[in-house]
């Protein structure tokens, strides 16, 4: 595979580290009470949601999970926004209404994520079927973990998929558990890839979280849906390095080893990433960085709270 | 306007007529669900769509309720909007986490960025053996969560009005059908019009008591009228139409004036909408006499010996609203050739 | 393969031929309207309930479908109280409360049939977990159809199926249709056996309907899930015969051709199998047949309707 | 007998000790659900079992509710006896199916051959921005359907004995059980006891109104009675406890002496166990005041300014109360030292 552009691997580095420094903050900032819903964080996992949306157009979309932070930002959505969010502010994303489980965007092509686990997938698809429609060659994305595969919707969203060849591409970030279940628990074996290329799509795995090995991938398969040969679906290896939910690392419980962790930061795509950055560049793209979560923490803190009489509004259009 | 004068047309032929003319005027406008393109056309009621719109915007799905309600959704968040159609309104409780956790709430959790415009059109089987699983009325679950409109036309007028109005309504919609009404006819003008959502009618105005009737409970409530005449009891009737949102004015207007209130429904009683109906006369109107009627408190059997018993009808109706006015007298029942006479609701296939 | 001994061929004719007979009468009775609930004829599909089931153990379990009379002759479950049981009758496997929908013998194994589509499959799985517990060999067998394996509780109970080797026979009874609808129109491709297969069990398809290769299958895939291998799947071409719901045939609908139907006649499994034993045999075979259905239409005829006061009794147990 | 000396234990030690007495003494009984196995073992209430039991008696499942609720009326069928257990009771919604249309019915539509003896717990989440899916109370759902029983004990000594109770049950059981109540500690035997099903408690004996909460609604209801005492209104406070069955005559009886009714449940009010508990007292006692409080009629939502308007609390059952027994007086509303002495339920992770 040959390297990216200069252009691109900076653009990649900034998302990856953004994403990474954003949700540190968030573990910082959580003991202060101040975020005011259960935060699932993606630190580790940076690089699915980076891969996959570099490869995308602006006007794609993308559709993530309760642990959506990466995938809203790698998509482009306003960090303000969500740090205003999950404070419960009125300048949220979701006005204070969602929380971290359920950020939206749809002026960046980010659906809104649900909390309950697998029921993004089908929506993803009824997205592309307009996509598809619309004739323009947009493409959706659909993002979701190894415990959602074990959904029946799964199965019924690829069958879908394939049969109206909607321009779709499943992403399984394969993190190995769900909450504290190893996959060994819940699978007889791995055969993901072949069992969603059993619906008639195209299906690869990438088990090391390289990020630029992704994207190139991700590049040749939605090439190939923008033309309308259908869906693909993607399993994306990964580890995640905090607890299920909450701020913390949780190596003391006893269901996971820290040398897995140390493996995988071992590899760790943002250090790799920022490795091949002029380190004048790149520490121009840490203070910018610096500087937007300050921001956003500062939004997210001096926005007002929403007006109890927002209670009601919106249940219906 | 020639088109305003009405045309005799059945329930069945109005919903059909309302997809139709929703469907040519505006492109976003599909038609989704089990065979929804088949020969048979879900009784009728889609049958032809395929052939005039094309198999994009009419088509049938794989046997996968939840994720088909997933791609209507995610279809009408994207700005189309799919009328979903399930032949048994118990097939919807396979899809009732993305109804209840995805379709009522989306537009609430994601702060205003999406609606969901999209109808979900389920039938309430009866007779001839449907059984346990092919007969359930489901709609106060629905009813129950915030987020979702419910509509229960009991005439082919309405059906026509309330599945345009649905069509064109911003937010998840459930429009439920009673499989006994379609064959029956009423005068349906031709040009489009759209029920106004939450305004209930008094089919019968009355004096000693308000029979509130849900979907086919509605013609059974007034052939239970017709019964009660006949021993000088004056019941008014009342078609709320739309169950979410639901005219409790209307309501409390009747049942101050009669006093009392049989609240009947096409559906268990408990938590029911009847439950529902008579929690908010209770609320409204305190010292109302009020009794429900409903599915007996048990699964659907498929013997007719036990079917009979399981459904309200008129004579049972009648007999129940003449216990609530007449407390004090001994038990009454319409005599079997009254019963006869206004015969309810029943019918044997096509399934 | 070899083919079985003349006794084996001998009840696997009795029991083609029992269904067979017996849904063709159900068909004569059903316009004069003692039969009162809807009825899913098996008729050009009785080889794989009996391909299955004479390769089963008495105290093994099916698990069957609304098209649920041939799986439950097929098990040995007695004609005269399905019959009763479609009449309405107090007499009826389900005391008249089910109908033909919902027939069921625990005594003879045969599960509970339902009407909701994929439904019973988890419940086959259910069971054959308490059969792994209790140790003794048993073996449970879920019948569906291709629509069936549409439904998300398909996909969600293979897995559970093979992460704890259950003792449980997936058979897939495909075809061709749901309702109208061909698996052209739900499925993009069909390698169901592979999708299988990718949970972690054997799957195999036969795809012409031979109901002694059927069974010569069944038998070896059993003989493993009784020593603990786990769970296996079996995908059976089949044609029906007749219309979805109801006595009649219905090739004038347009959405099958009889031509489909005169290739599955030329080898339909009562004549190929009946062809197999000398003809005084079969003639007497016939007769008893004959004899037990005229029986039991006798007995549903004859049987008291549930009395009213039955409406409540065993909505609790 | 030393085991009938009440101790302490909290909600969630009852629930636990429930099921390691049952899975002791019913080797049929076993444990299965998401999770329930790990080192947080649902909030404490599976924690330990399966050291105790065994992988093969304690077992987490596929991410697969309707599958694994079919496999546990599989198992239930089969003679096994499933607790299957959920984090939330919005997931419930992914087996609905199951519950409904087979778990409810199959001793009816199998004509008696089969019981269905399944425990199914599942926890209503609160505060701390859940938000829209991990919050709601939705056992009105369950009500309605004839075949399932639903419990809602509101503290630790009838956790443990409907638990119990739930478990030697041949019918399908929903435990609906508040995550607000868990910490809570009441005096509970350690004696293994069943609660008896249909057996409403009165837990403070009033005159004026009866104050009538579903789960978590009981403490808040007892609260608003401390606060109702200072203006010398005298309130009646009931705990069904047992959903379905339900002790309509100990309803019955209450509201004829107080002459008024609030039904305060977790859960939204539109056909909601508090619909049901306003049309029983309506139609058993005519004449009785109603109100009911619930949840706002809307979607959950995460910020804490909405979500404190979202749930009923002390003060607000008080003024609502307050209204009921005197109409003509001026609004009032308990002082903020007053509502701060009995603050309501609240709770910050763990989730
Ligand atoms: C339908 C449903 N079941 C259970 C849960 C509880 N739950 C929340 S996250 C989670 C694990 C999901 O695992 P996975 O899909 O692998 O995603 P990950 O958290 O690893 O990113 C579970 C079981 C839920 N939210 N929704
Ligand atoms: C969940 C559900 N969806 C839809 C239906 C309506 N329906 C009844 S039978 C059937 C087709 C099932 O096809 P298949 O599984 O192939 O079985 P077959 O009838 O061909 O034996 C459908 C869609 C149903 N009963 N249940
Ligand atoms: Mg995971
Ligand atoms: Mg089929």
């Amino acid at each position: 595979m040959t390297r990216p552009p200069m252009a691109d691997l900076e653009r990649i580095y900034r998302s990856l580290r953004l994403i990474r420094r954003a949700e540190e903050e968030v573990a910082r900032v959580y003991p202060s009470d101040k975020i005011k819903s259960p935060v699932h964080l993606s630190i580790g996992q940076e690089s699915i949601a980076v891969g996959v949306c570099d490869a995308l157009r602006h006007d794609d979309i993308v559709s993530g999970t309760y642990r959506g932070h990466a995938a809203y930002l790698a998509k482009g959505a306003p960090l303000d926004r969500m740090m205003a969010e999950l404070y419960g502010k009125d300048t949220g994303c979701a006005r204070g209404k969602g929380g971290s489980m359920h950020l939206v965007d749809m002026a960046q092509g980010v659906l809104g994520a649900s909390a309950v686990v697998g029921t993004t997938i089908p929506l993803a698809a009824g997205f592309a079927l307009a996509l598809k429609r619309e004739g323009k060659g947009r493409v959706a994305v659909s993002f979701f973990g190894d415990g959602a595969t074990e959904e029946g919707v799964f199965a019924e969203s690829l069958n879908f998929a394939a049969l109206h060849r909607l321009p779709l591409l499943f992403v399984c970030e394969n993190n190995g558990y769900a909450i504290h279940e190893p996959t060994a628990k819940r699978w007889a074996t791995n055969r993901l890839v072949e069992r969603a290329a059993s619906y008639g799509m195209p299906a690869e795995a990438v088990n090391d979280g390289d990020v630029l090995a992704l994207r190139a991938l991700v590049i040749r398969l939605v090439e190939g849906m923008r033309a309308g040969t259908g869906p693909a679906f993607v399993e994306a290896k990964t580890y995640r390095w905090r607890e299920h939910v909450g701020p913390n690392e949780d190596f003391e419980a006893g269901y996971r080893g820290r040398r897995d962790l140390e493996a995988w930061q071992a590899t760790d795509q943002v250090v790799r990433i920022g490795g091949m950055i002029a380190p004048a560049r790149r520490a121009a793209i840490d203070a910018a960085i610096e500087t937007e979560i300050a921001a956003a923490l500062q939004f997210a803190e001096n926005s007002p709270v929403p007006d109890p009489a927002q209670l009601t509004t919106d249940t219906y259009a | 306007m020639p088109d305003a004068a009405p045309r005799a047309l059945s329930y069945v032929d109005a919903l059909r007529e309302a997809a139709a003319q929703e469907m040519e005027r505006d492109p976003r406008v599909f038609v989704m669900g089990l065979d929804v393109d088949d020969h048979k056309g879900i009784q009728g009621s889609t049958k032809g769509l395929v052939d005039r719109f094309g198999p994009e915007r009419v088509f049938t799905t794989p046997l996968s309720e939840d994720a088909m309600t997933g791609v209507a959704i995610g279809a009408a968040q994207a700005g189309l909007r799919p009328i979903h159609v399930h032949i048994r309104m118990d097939f919807l409780m396979l899809c009732m986490n993305q109804l209840v956790n995805i379709a009522a709430k989306s537009r609430y959790m994601y702060g205003g960025q999406v609606k969901v415009p999209m109808v979900v059109r389920a039938m309430i089987g009866k007779s001839w053996g449907q059984g346990a699983q092919h007969s359930q009325g489901l709609h106060a679950m629905f009813m129950h969560v915030p987020g979702i409109k419910v509509l229960a036309p009991s005439n082919a007028h309405d059906a026509k009005g309330c599945l345009i109005a649905a069509i064109r309504d911003d937010n998840p919609v459930l429009m439920v059908e009673h499989r006994l009404l379609y064959p029956l006819i009423a005068e349906v003008p031709e040009a489009p019009y759209a029920a106004r959502l939450g305004e209930a009618r008094v089919l019968r105005k009355g004096t000693d008591i308000t029979l509130l009737g849900i979907s086919a409970m509605v013609p059974e409530c007034l052939r239970a009228a017709e019964l009660l005449r006949e021993i000088g009891i004056d019941a008014e009737v009342i078609d709320p139409i739309s169950l979410v949102p639901f005219d409790r004015a209307a309501l409390a207007a009747s049942v101050r004036k009669t006093g009392r209130l049989l609240a009947v429904d096409s559906a268990w009683t408990m938590c029911g909408a009847s439950a529902e109906v008579a929690a908010m006369a209770a609320e409204d109107a305190p010292g109302v006499r009020i009794a429900r009627l409903g599915f007996a408190p048990t699964t659907c059997p498929t013997a007719p010996s036990l079917e009979h018993a399981f459904y309200p009808n008129p004579a049972v109706i009648a007999a129940r609203a003449h216990v609530l006015v007449r407390p004090d007298a001994k038990t009454w029942r319409p005599s079997p050739e009254a019963e006869r006479s206004v015969t309810g609701l029943n019918f044997k296939g096509p399934f």
